[in-house]
């Protein structure tokens, strides 16, 4: 397990590597620059030039990849271009709330998803099942800033249940318990638009995968030893079925960062997902390849965490 | 009246304190005025900074630090008498080490903040930046409260240079201005504004709260809550009344206008949307040509259709309510008649298609339609409609505006910017605007501030145009002034290199328990010391 | 040659497609069905949009004042309305499914041509070859698609075909993954292994024995990203880096619909839209599920 | 002339790829460890053994559709190992396989037609027409209905998949054909229709075999020669009729004598083994048999027995046949 | 002795693509008290369908048993509720399956599967349960028991999985064992150890066994009585030792003529023709009317009962009187057949 574990590390080195080349490649084809955000009459075109230079923007671009990683392996991820902010401190402080928000996601598409799929496969060609399938159709169908803004129509200004949008009631000085709920109140809406498609992803799957495992022969052995339905299928079957969904895991982390893109964007949450989008649009490379170092290397250790899931679960596989 | 005024005395007093939330739709990159300062950043930094001057209603210069200045007889020196008592937030007393260091600062050799145009005008300045001169010589702190600069010729816009915020010297004594960008009072900053900072949440907020000693009088609300987000979350955010004051989309106008709560207030912003055209390109070189456009378009229909109440059409590239505004111009009514005869005087002819072509060529261009502005991406749609209409076929292309940039201002292959040639691109729509002086056309129209020398990117030259453009920046005579603009103005009209084609104001959406609410072009929060809430 | 018997069987069973095990099956699913009879409903009005759509949906209708007619509620002379332009919505419904078919068409071409090719390559030869295709899919994969999207997007000017690549460019990596794995099913079954015995020659190994035997798992997911790339165009769309105006694609059209002002009092802007791509997703979801089953050899009957 | 096949020192170990990153120790299932054997033109070699011990490795080592580590493979006088892969591709038209797995050999993808026909485009330049002539003669070879011509693989039923796999093999008219298991998918019924027509096809085109199986009563009725292998290595080797009256090796005796008979005038003494295979990742020392042996001795744990003759035509690798160890006499 | 288990005239029908598959159609007979009974017959003649049904564990859909009785000590438990059907699986009757590689589940270790049979049935508590677990893997002939009964099947081989799943039907001394199958993915030495295990527990604990298989040898080694199943019906039935010595359907004969034998030295096989058709291509007459050597007209329209011949059952109308009448009137169906 231990060499298992460093070996996959070792393993993601390379492509931890290739994925600086790529961001950078991208980055570089990409017109435009900082700088170009900033066009101002009043800033000469020489002064303009000299800017440039100061940040090494006219050097080659292995120039710039090389002294940017060095940086990066000092654990240094440099200073936005146009604002000079520590780029590392920005993704820190964007880190808890993008955390917040995915995870939560994370777990209400585990914990919403699962049951589910169990119940679907449980009631396979019953009204229930059927319901839940388009259900869940509908689930990975709707276009997911359409959704939210839809929730917060509804929810928040129809319904006035739940805040608008941000992570905390601005102004309040809750503690423990309220500041808890408060968070809660605010993180429900965006994870539930976040989490939709994923829901709807792991309760097909879980259907599927338990549908599978049904029709097992060990599903019938336990059925001859006389166990109750629950038995049979929330111990024999479910364990086995989760197996597979284990992968859905790894997965969904770079799909719930790439939706929390769109999501944060849309309620206003403080996280990295609308720091990248407003690091896209105004070209703050270092911010953007910073950023993508970062959910790289959370997708790479949820896939890690899916691998060493799936020992545990199955112990037909020890590495 | 004395009913009126005993009345206003009553709210202010009687309504002293509270806190208030306004949102904007991105968040500040920093807080130094220095440093590259957009619209996000001023509107934080408005309330927390004052400048030497400011511009008044009227775009006069008028002193804020300053308690007055003189300007000697060959116009090129001014002594600034600052105001006394005046303190940082800090507690420490501002003087006029701080104002010298500050346009020092921006002359230095590092520094890279996009402000050294402010003090370029002033003796030395140049020298001290190529590292020629140990300071500036032109800056001279004549004791703890007057300031003195000279300029090497009469400047017209080097007052309205000098309106921007002051940073305290103790803070940043000894740190390079190359690496202000760095350093961390941008994210706790201090000033001698009417509001303290004290908290930035990344992402979220910004919290000021009131600076009781405040030199022109303490603030009435005691907290000043900064939002920043999308402009529907916001507006929701408005709705479920989290938020007092914020921007609306113009096409969102009509959902807050049903409540009770909500006041629509418009901020005027100075600024014009305009088409322009690269005049190296195929058709755009003959102004028969571009006046045929011109005529094509109804721009009545754009303003009613897409901006309603918020727009105004607009004939001249000076904004209408400043005072280089021209208010007797040639204007291009819209005619579609005289456009096509336009045409046939340029030598095009319709062909099979119904397409005019000259040469041999249709007249199809690509028409760079920059993203990020709703009202401005679907006038480009109704003008590309207006133009075929007359036979012309404009080929819309969505940029964002970064990549426009590339294309206006074109880098050759070693990265260095070079002139524009035909084919980097045809037709624009963007917006422009008057910061803060009228001086700024001149790297837009003067023949030599073609790139890659400054931003005449359509190839404008006219050689009255030029002299005008400079005798205007050394005319610190604001009437003879005017007229050398107003004269720019007509050439640019009859010209027609650019079309504008409407002004665009922002509509704020305001809670009713708001008070004192009064955007106008120098910011939304210009006047935050008068906002209260009921 | 001794006694050979063989039980005769009645019928000869009939060929063609829909006297195919797999048709019949499909059939069998209700939802597929009416999945795939609306989905093709949608093509005909894609095809015959020029017949169907009563106006440009170019064109921005004006009022008798000659103002522009904006906004207009659904009306007899506008069924759906207008939008913020005083455009036909119904013209610019039956337009946008062009629009947005083709780009999902397209697009999951795209990225299944890549991906069809890469997995082949990786998984057939295997070795350094795959270790080397499934690293870069390895590296694609972790970044966000979105992310990536927006990304090329910014290099790509906007453009209805851009749109495609981008969309192509960023959903490849699924389709590798999964012909990978599947020719590294088939590649170890006996058939292969026959073809290999009697001496056929690698390429037509994989275009006679393995491409054929993966068709049905690559018909069933690209289908299914059919249904995603239309989300993604739509999501760029949001993010203005989709389809641009003054074309209409559903996407942008519901992107028009993100504001509080629409959804609250001008709902035909956005339900026809929003039910467009709802619909469209929806249906191919379960033409895709039905395939799936329709498909897979594990439910054919003996 | 020499045998049709004959194979010497043929190895196979794969290695397993675990995760022992740092201690660079290889593993290797030693699949086929050493193993010799010819078979004459005409004749019928059986193949037999448990589970997992290297029946079907061998096999395709022999045809090189899996590299064997180490050996020679001499076909008609031609090594098979020493062959460029293009060249080995030509002489693929002599050697043919029958797999075990009707559903899974063949490619249900193509028609019968097809199938069959496909070595032949391969292998020879015979014109479409040629082509679908002589398929339907090789289908009616193997009994099958030429009006089936056009059907799918999923549209016959087991035994006839074989059938078609047989045919398919039979194209190119080899001279060797391997059999792994053809018949051990199929019901009793089906089975003796195939072992018939297996022997018919032998006699018709005077075909040699290499039949793999595990069942020792099919080994009986088809082979000429059997050879019997535990944990990769040939422990007996020798013709049908002396095999099967005097097994020499103890393995090939339990073998035997574990068959249930329905015979019910005959009750034989069964020797049952004790324990399992062990793994062929790390197989005992000495003879490989002597976990499980019944006869085991202290010379079993060290000295591995070679394959020895011990009657005509009969070898086998037991140290209870080595003299001045074992008993002689028990012969 | 008295019959511990009694079928009678059962039917298990499976419903797909709109078809009605009659897997088991009418299937009666009965196993004393510590008698084994063997169901041979070849791939898809109903021998699973008719052991599932005895558990009711038929899927349903599609599957339903639709007629016929199941008595098991005296009571039809056709009629049975869920929850005595559960009080008696595992319990009193027990079943081991085919596959013992799949037949495990993966994820539990393999005492855990023993230990809650017996918690379930036995009350015990864990660790009772774990000790008597213990105890049936050494019944059952694993090595170091208390060692692996902390392993996961996946650790096991094939034959001691197997033994598992044994000691697993064995924990609570059921009174019926139904054994599906249960060597026949096993190589002939462990196929030989598990029979060998489940005749000396069979005498030890006095059980009577369904033991199902398509090979007549293990049904000629341990079992008492044969039943011969071809497409969902019994065909033949009889003791053991009188079926081998002389049996009477055209199919059994053929299965023993198609088995290569040990003992004897044939030069060709004598295989039946042709193979088992679906279950739903055949409407009426007799089932194997359509392999029959010995078919006639009367076979083909109608089906034969299941009639007492010697000391044995036979479905088939040779043996009838009527066949005698008819004689002579041979049909030539058959001929028909060959290609
Ligand atoms: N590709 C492979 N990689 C690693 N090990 C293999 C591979 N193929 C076979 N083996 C191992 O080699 C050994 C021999 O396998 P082989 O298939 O030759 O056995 P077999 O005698 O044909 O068995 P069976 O009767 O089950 O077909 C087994 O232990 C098997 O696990
Ligand atoms: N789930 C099912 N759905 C439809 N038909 C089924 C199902 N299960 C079994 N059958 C049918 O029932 C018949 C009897 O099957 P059964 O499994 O009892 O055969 P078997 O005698 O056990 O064969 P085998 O030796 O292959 O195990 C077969 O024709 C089969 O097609
Ligand atoms: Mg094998
Ligand atoms: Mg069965």
């Amino acid at each position: 397990m231990k060499n298992f574990f460093i070996k996959r590390v070792l393993q993601s080195i390379p492509i931890l590597f290739g994925i600086t080349i790529m961001t950078f490649f991208i980055m570089q084809l990409a017109p435009g620059n900082p700088m170009e955000t900033m066009i101002n009459p009043k800033i000469s075109p020489e002064e303009m030039r000299r800017m440039r230079d100061s940040l090494g923007l006219n050097d080659p671009i292995y120039v710039q990849y090389i002294t940017w990683m060095k940086e990066i392996l000092q654990g240094n991820l440099g200073y936005t271009v146009k604002t000079g902010q520590p780029v590392g401190q920005l993704i820190l402080e964007r880190l808890p709330a993008t955390f917040l928000l995915t995870g939560s996601a994370f777990v209400m598409a585990f914990v919403i998803g699962i049951p589910l799929g169990v119940y679907s496969a449980t009631h396979r060609y019953k009204v229930q099942d059927y319901f839940l399938t388009v259900i869940s159709f509908v689930g990975i169908s709707i276009p997911s800033f359409f959704l939210g803004l839809g929730m917060i129509f509804i929810f928040a200004l129809k319904l006035g249940w739940l805040p608008t949008s941000g992570m905390v009631t601005i102004g309040s000085d809750f503690t423990g318990l309220t500041l808890l709920a408060d968070y809660l109140s605010h993180v429900i809406m965006p994870s539930t638009v976040l989490a939709m498609p994923t829901i709807a992803i792991v309760m097909r799957f879980t259907r599927s995968s338990m549908l599978e495992v049904l029709s097992q022969d060990y599903i019938r052995t336990a059925d001859a030893k006389g166990l109750s339905k629950n038995v049979v299928y929330l111990k024999h079957a479910l364990r086995n079925a989760l197996i597979p969904v284990i992968t859905i895991f790894g997965l969904s982390i770079p799909f719930l960062f790439g939706g929390a893109y769109i999501t944060e964007y849309i309620f206003n949450w403080p996280g990295m997902g609308s720091l990248g989008i407003q690091s896209i649009v105004a070209r703050e490379y270092p911010v953007i390849m910073a950023l993508n170092l970062f959910t790289s290397i959370l997708v790479m250790s949820g896939n890690l965490l899916a691998d060493i899931l799936y020992a545990w679960t199955d112990p037909r596989i020890r590495y | 009246d004395p009913v009126s005024k005993s009345e206003e005395g009553k709210d202010s007093e009687a309504k002293s304190g509270g806190s208030l939330t306004v949102a904007f739709n991105s968040e500040p990159g920093n807080l130094n005025p220095m440093v590259y300062a957009t619209t996000s950043d001023t509107n934080v930094t408005h309330m927390l900074y004052d400048s030497l001057v400011m511009p008044d209603e009227e775009l006069k210069m008028v002193g804020s630090l300053a308690e007055s200045w003189e300007v000697s007889e060959d116009n090129k020196t001014y002594t600034f008498k600052l105001k006394e008592g005046v303190k940082w937030h800090d507690g420490k007393p501002f003087t006029a080490d701080d104002v010298e260091f500050n346009f020092t600062a921006l002359a230095h050799p590092d520094y890279d903040g996009g402000a050294f145009w402010r003090v370029e005008s002033i003796v030395g300045a140049v020298e001290y930046q190529a590292g020629k001169a140990e300071s500036v010589s032109g800056i001279e702190v004549v004791d703890e409260t007057t300031i003195k600069f000279t300029t090497k010729d009469p400047a017209a816009p080097f007052l309205s240079g000098l309106f921007i915020g002051l940073l305290p010297k103790h803070t940043l004594d000894g740190v390079n201005p190359g690496e202000w960008a760095k350093h961390e009072s941008n994210r706790s900053p201090v000033g001698t504004g009417p509001f303290k900072f004290t908290k930035w949440e990344t992402g979220q907020y910004i919290e000021l709260e009131k600076n009781a000693d405040y030199f022109k009088g303490s603030p009435i609300l005691d907290k000043v809550i900064v939002r920043f987000g999308d402009a529907n979350t916001m507006l929701a955010s408005f709705i479920s009344k989290d938020v007092d004051i914020t921007t609306v989309p113009v096409a969102e106008t009509p959902s807050v206008s049903s409540l009770d709560y909500a006041e629509l207030v418009t901020q005027n912003q100075l600024s014009v949307y305009y088409v322009g055209f690269n005049s190296k390109a195929d058709h755009f070189g003959d102004p028969l040509v571009r006046k045929a456009l011109a005529h094509a378009i109804d721009k009545e229909n754009i303003v009613t259709s897409i901006l309603g109440e918020y727009g105004a059409v607009a004939d001249d590239v000076f904004p209408s309510s400043h005072w280089s505004h021209n208010p007797d111009l040639p204007v291009y009514e819209f005619d579609k008649d005289k456009s096509e005869s336009l045409l046939k005087e340029a030598g095009y002819e319709k062909n099979s298609k119904g397409i005019y072509e000259k040469d041999g060529k249709p007249f199809i261009f690509t028409f760079e339609v920059p993203t990020g502005t709703k009202e401005r991406e679907q006038s480009a749609v109704l003008l590309k409609q207006m133009w075929e209409q007359i036979g012309v076929t404009a080929e819309i292309r969505s940029l964002d505006f970064p990549t426009l940039v590339t294309k206006l201002l074109p880098k050759d292959d070693g990265g260095a910017q070079r002139a524009v040639t035909a084919d980097d691109y045809s037709a624009y729509i963007l917006g422009f605007g008057i910061e803060a002086d009228p001086d700024e056309y001149r790297s837009y129209f003067g023949t030599n501030y073609q790139p890659p020398n400054g931003y005449n990117f359509v190839g404008y030259s006219n050689a009255d145009v030029d002299v005008l453009l400079e005798n205007q920046a050394k005319e610190l005579d604001l009437d003879k002034r005017q007229e050398y603009i107003w004269e720019v103005g007509k050439k640019l009209a009859e010209d027609e290199i650019w079309i504008p084609l409407y002004e665009q104001n922002t509509p704020h959406v305001v809670n009713t328990r708001v008070k004192g609410f009064n955007p106008d072009f120098r910011g939304a929060t210009f006047n935050a010391k008068e906002w209260s809430v009921e | 040659m001794t006694q050979q018997v063989i039980w005769e069987q009645e019928t000869e069973p009939k060929s063609g497609f829909f006297n195919s095990d797999a048709w019949i099956r499909f059939k069998k699913n209700k939802l597929a069905l009416f999945g795939a009879i609306v989905l093709s409903l949608f093509v005909l009005t894609a095809i015959l949009a020029p017949v169907l759509a009563p106006y440009d949906p170019y064109i921005s209708q004006t009022k008798a004042d000659g103002t522009f007619n904006v906004h207009a509620s659904p009306s007899a002379e506008y069924l759906l309305g207008t939008d913020s332009l005083g455009r036909d919505l119904l013209s610019r419904i039956i337009y946008g499914s062009r629009v947005s078919l083709s780009v999902a068409f397209v697009a999951v071409m795209i990225a299944t041509v890549t991906g069809v090719i890469l997995g082949m390559i990786a998984g057939y030869y295997g070795k350094w070859v795959d270790t080397v295709i499934m690293r870069i899919t390895d590296i694609v994969i972790c970044f966000p698609v979105l992310f990536l999207a927006i990304s090329i997007a910014t290099i790509l000017k906007p453009s209805i075909f851009n749109v495609m690549i981008i969309i192509g460019l960023v959903s490849w990596t699924t389709m590798t993954r999964l012909v990978r794995g599947e020719v590294l099913r088939v590649r170890e079954t006996e058939y292969i292994e026959a073809a290999k015995a009697m001496g056929q020659s690698n390429i037509l190994i994989i275009v006679r024995h393995v491409l054929p035997n993966i068709m049905a798992p690559i018909v069933v997911q690209a289908t299914l990203q059919t249904a995603e790339a239309i989300l993604t165009e739509s999501a760029l769309s949001f993010l203005g880096v989709g389809v641009q105006q003054p074309v209409p694609s559903w996407g942008n059209m519901l992107n028009e619909a993100t504001s509080i002002m629409v959804l609250q009092f001008k709902p035909w802007v956005w339900i026809p839209a929003g039910f467009a791509i709802l619909i469209t997703i929806l249906c191919i979801n379960f033409v895709g599920d039905g395939l799936r089953d329709a498909l897979d050899p594990k439910t054919k009957n003996d | 002339m020499g045998p049709l096949l004959q194979v010497e020192g043929l190895k196979k170990w794969f290695s397993i790829n675990d995760s022992k990153l740092f201690r660079g120790e290889k593993h290797f299932v030693k699949a086929v460890d050493f193993i010799d054997f010819s078979i004459e033109k005409g004749e019928t070699l059986s193949l037999v053994g448990e589970s997992g011990c290297g029946k079907s490795t061998t096999g395709r080592a022999v045809l090189r559709l899996i590299e064997g580590t180490e050996g020679k493979v001499v076909l008609d006088g031609v090594n098979l190992y020493s062959l460029k892969s293009n060249e080995l591709k030509k002489l693929r038209k002599d050697m043919q396989i029958v797999f075990q797995d009707p559903y899974a050999s063949l490619n249900p993808r193509l028609k019968v037609r097809q199938i069959i026909e496909e070595p032949m485009t391969i292998h020879t330049n015979l014109t479409k027409k040629e082509r679908t002539e002589k398929v339907k003669q090789i289908m009616t070879d193997v009994g099958l209905n030429i009006m089936y011509l056009d059907r799918y693989p999923h549209q016959f039923s087991g035994g006839q998949r074989q059938r078609i796999g047989i045919a398919r093999a039979l194209a190119v008219e080899p001279k060797l054909i391997i059999m792994d298991e053809p018949v051990s998918a199929l019901d009793v019924s089906v089975q003796a229709q195939v072992l018939n027509l297996i022997q018919d096809l032998q006699e018709k085109y005077g075909l040699t075999y290499l039949f793999i199986t595990h069942n020792l009563s099919v080994v009986k009725h088809i082979s000429d020669r059997v050879a019997v292998m535990y944990l990769g290595k040939i422990v007996e080797i020798g013709n049908k009729a002396s095999f099967f009256e005097t097994p020499l090796h103890p393995y090939s005796q339990a073998l035997i004598s574990a068959i249930p008979e329905t015979n019910r005038t005959l009750k034989r003494e069964r020797i049952l083994l004790k324990g399992d295979i062990p793994s062929p990742v790390d197989p005992p020392e000495g003879c490989r048999f002597n976990t499980r042996c019944p006869f085991v001795m202290d010379i079993c744990k060290i000295l591995e027995p070679p394959l020895t003759l011990l009657k005509e035509d009969h070898y086998a690798a037991c140290h209870l046949y080595t003299e001045g160890i074992g008993d002689i006499g028990k012969l | 002795m008295e019959n511990i288990l009694e079928v009678r005239n059962l039917k298990t029908y499976f419903y797909t693509d709109g078809k009605e598959i009659p897997a088991v159609d009418g299937v009666s007979f009965e196993i004393r008290q510590g008698e084994t009974l063997g169901i041979v017959g070849e791939s898809g003649s109903g021998k699973s369908i008719t052991a599932l049904s005895l558990l009711k564990l038929i899927p349903q859909p599609p599957g339903k048993i639709i007629d016929g009785e199941i008595i098991f000590k005296g009571e039809n438990i056709l009629d049975y509720n869920d929850k005595q059907m559960r009080k008696l699986r595992g319990n009193q009757i027990s079943m081991i399956f085919q596959e013992p590689m799949t037949s495990l589940n993966p994820v539990f270790t393999v005492g855990n599967q023993i230990v809650e049979v017996l918690v379930l049935h036995r009350n015990l508590s864990n660790k009772q349960a774990r000790k008597k677990a213990i105890e049936m893997l050494e019944l059952v002939g694993i090595p170091l028991a208390s060692k692996r009964i902390d392993e996961y099947p996946h650790q096991l081989s094939g034959g001691m999985r197997q033994r598992v799943m044994i000691a697993m039907s064995l924990a609570c001394d059921p009174a019926l064992l139904i054994a599906d199958e249960p060597t026949t993915a096993l190589d002939v030495t462990t196929q030989a150890q598990i029979l060998d295990l489940m005749n000396n527990l069979k005498t030890k604990f006095n059980m009577s066994t369904l033991l199902i298989t398509h090979d007549l040898g293990v049904v000629s080694e341990s079992a008492d009585r044969v039943a011969v199943m071809y497409l969902g019906r019994i065909v033949e039935y009889a003791d053991v030792d009188a079926f081998f010595e002389n049996p009477l359907h055209p199919y059994s004969i053929g299965l023993l003529n198609s088995i290569p034998s040990m003992f004897k030295d044939v030069n060709r096989l004598d295989p039946i023709p042709g193979q088992v058709p679906h279950p739903t291509e055949l409407k009426k007459g007799c089932r194997f009317q359509t392999r029959c050597p010995h078919a006639m007209k009367i076979c083909v329209e109608e089906e034969p009962d299941l009639i007492p011949v010697e000391n044995k059952s036979v479905r088939c109308w040779m043996y009838t009187n009527r066949y005698k009448e008819l004689e002579g009137e041979e049909w030539d169906h058959y001929s028909k057949l060959k290609v």
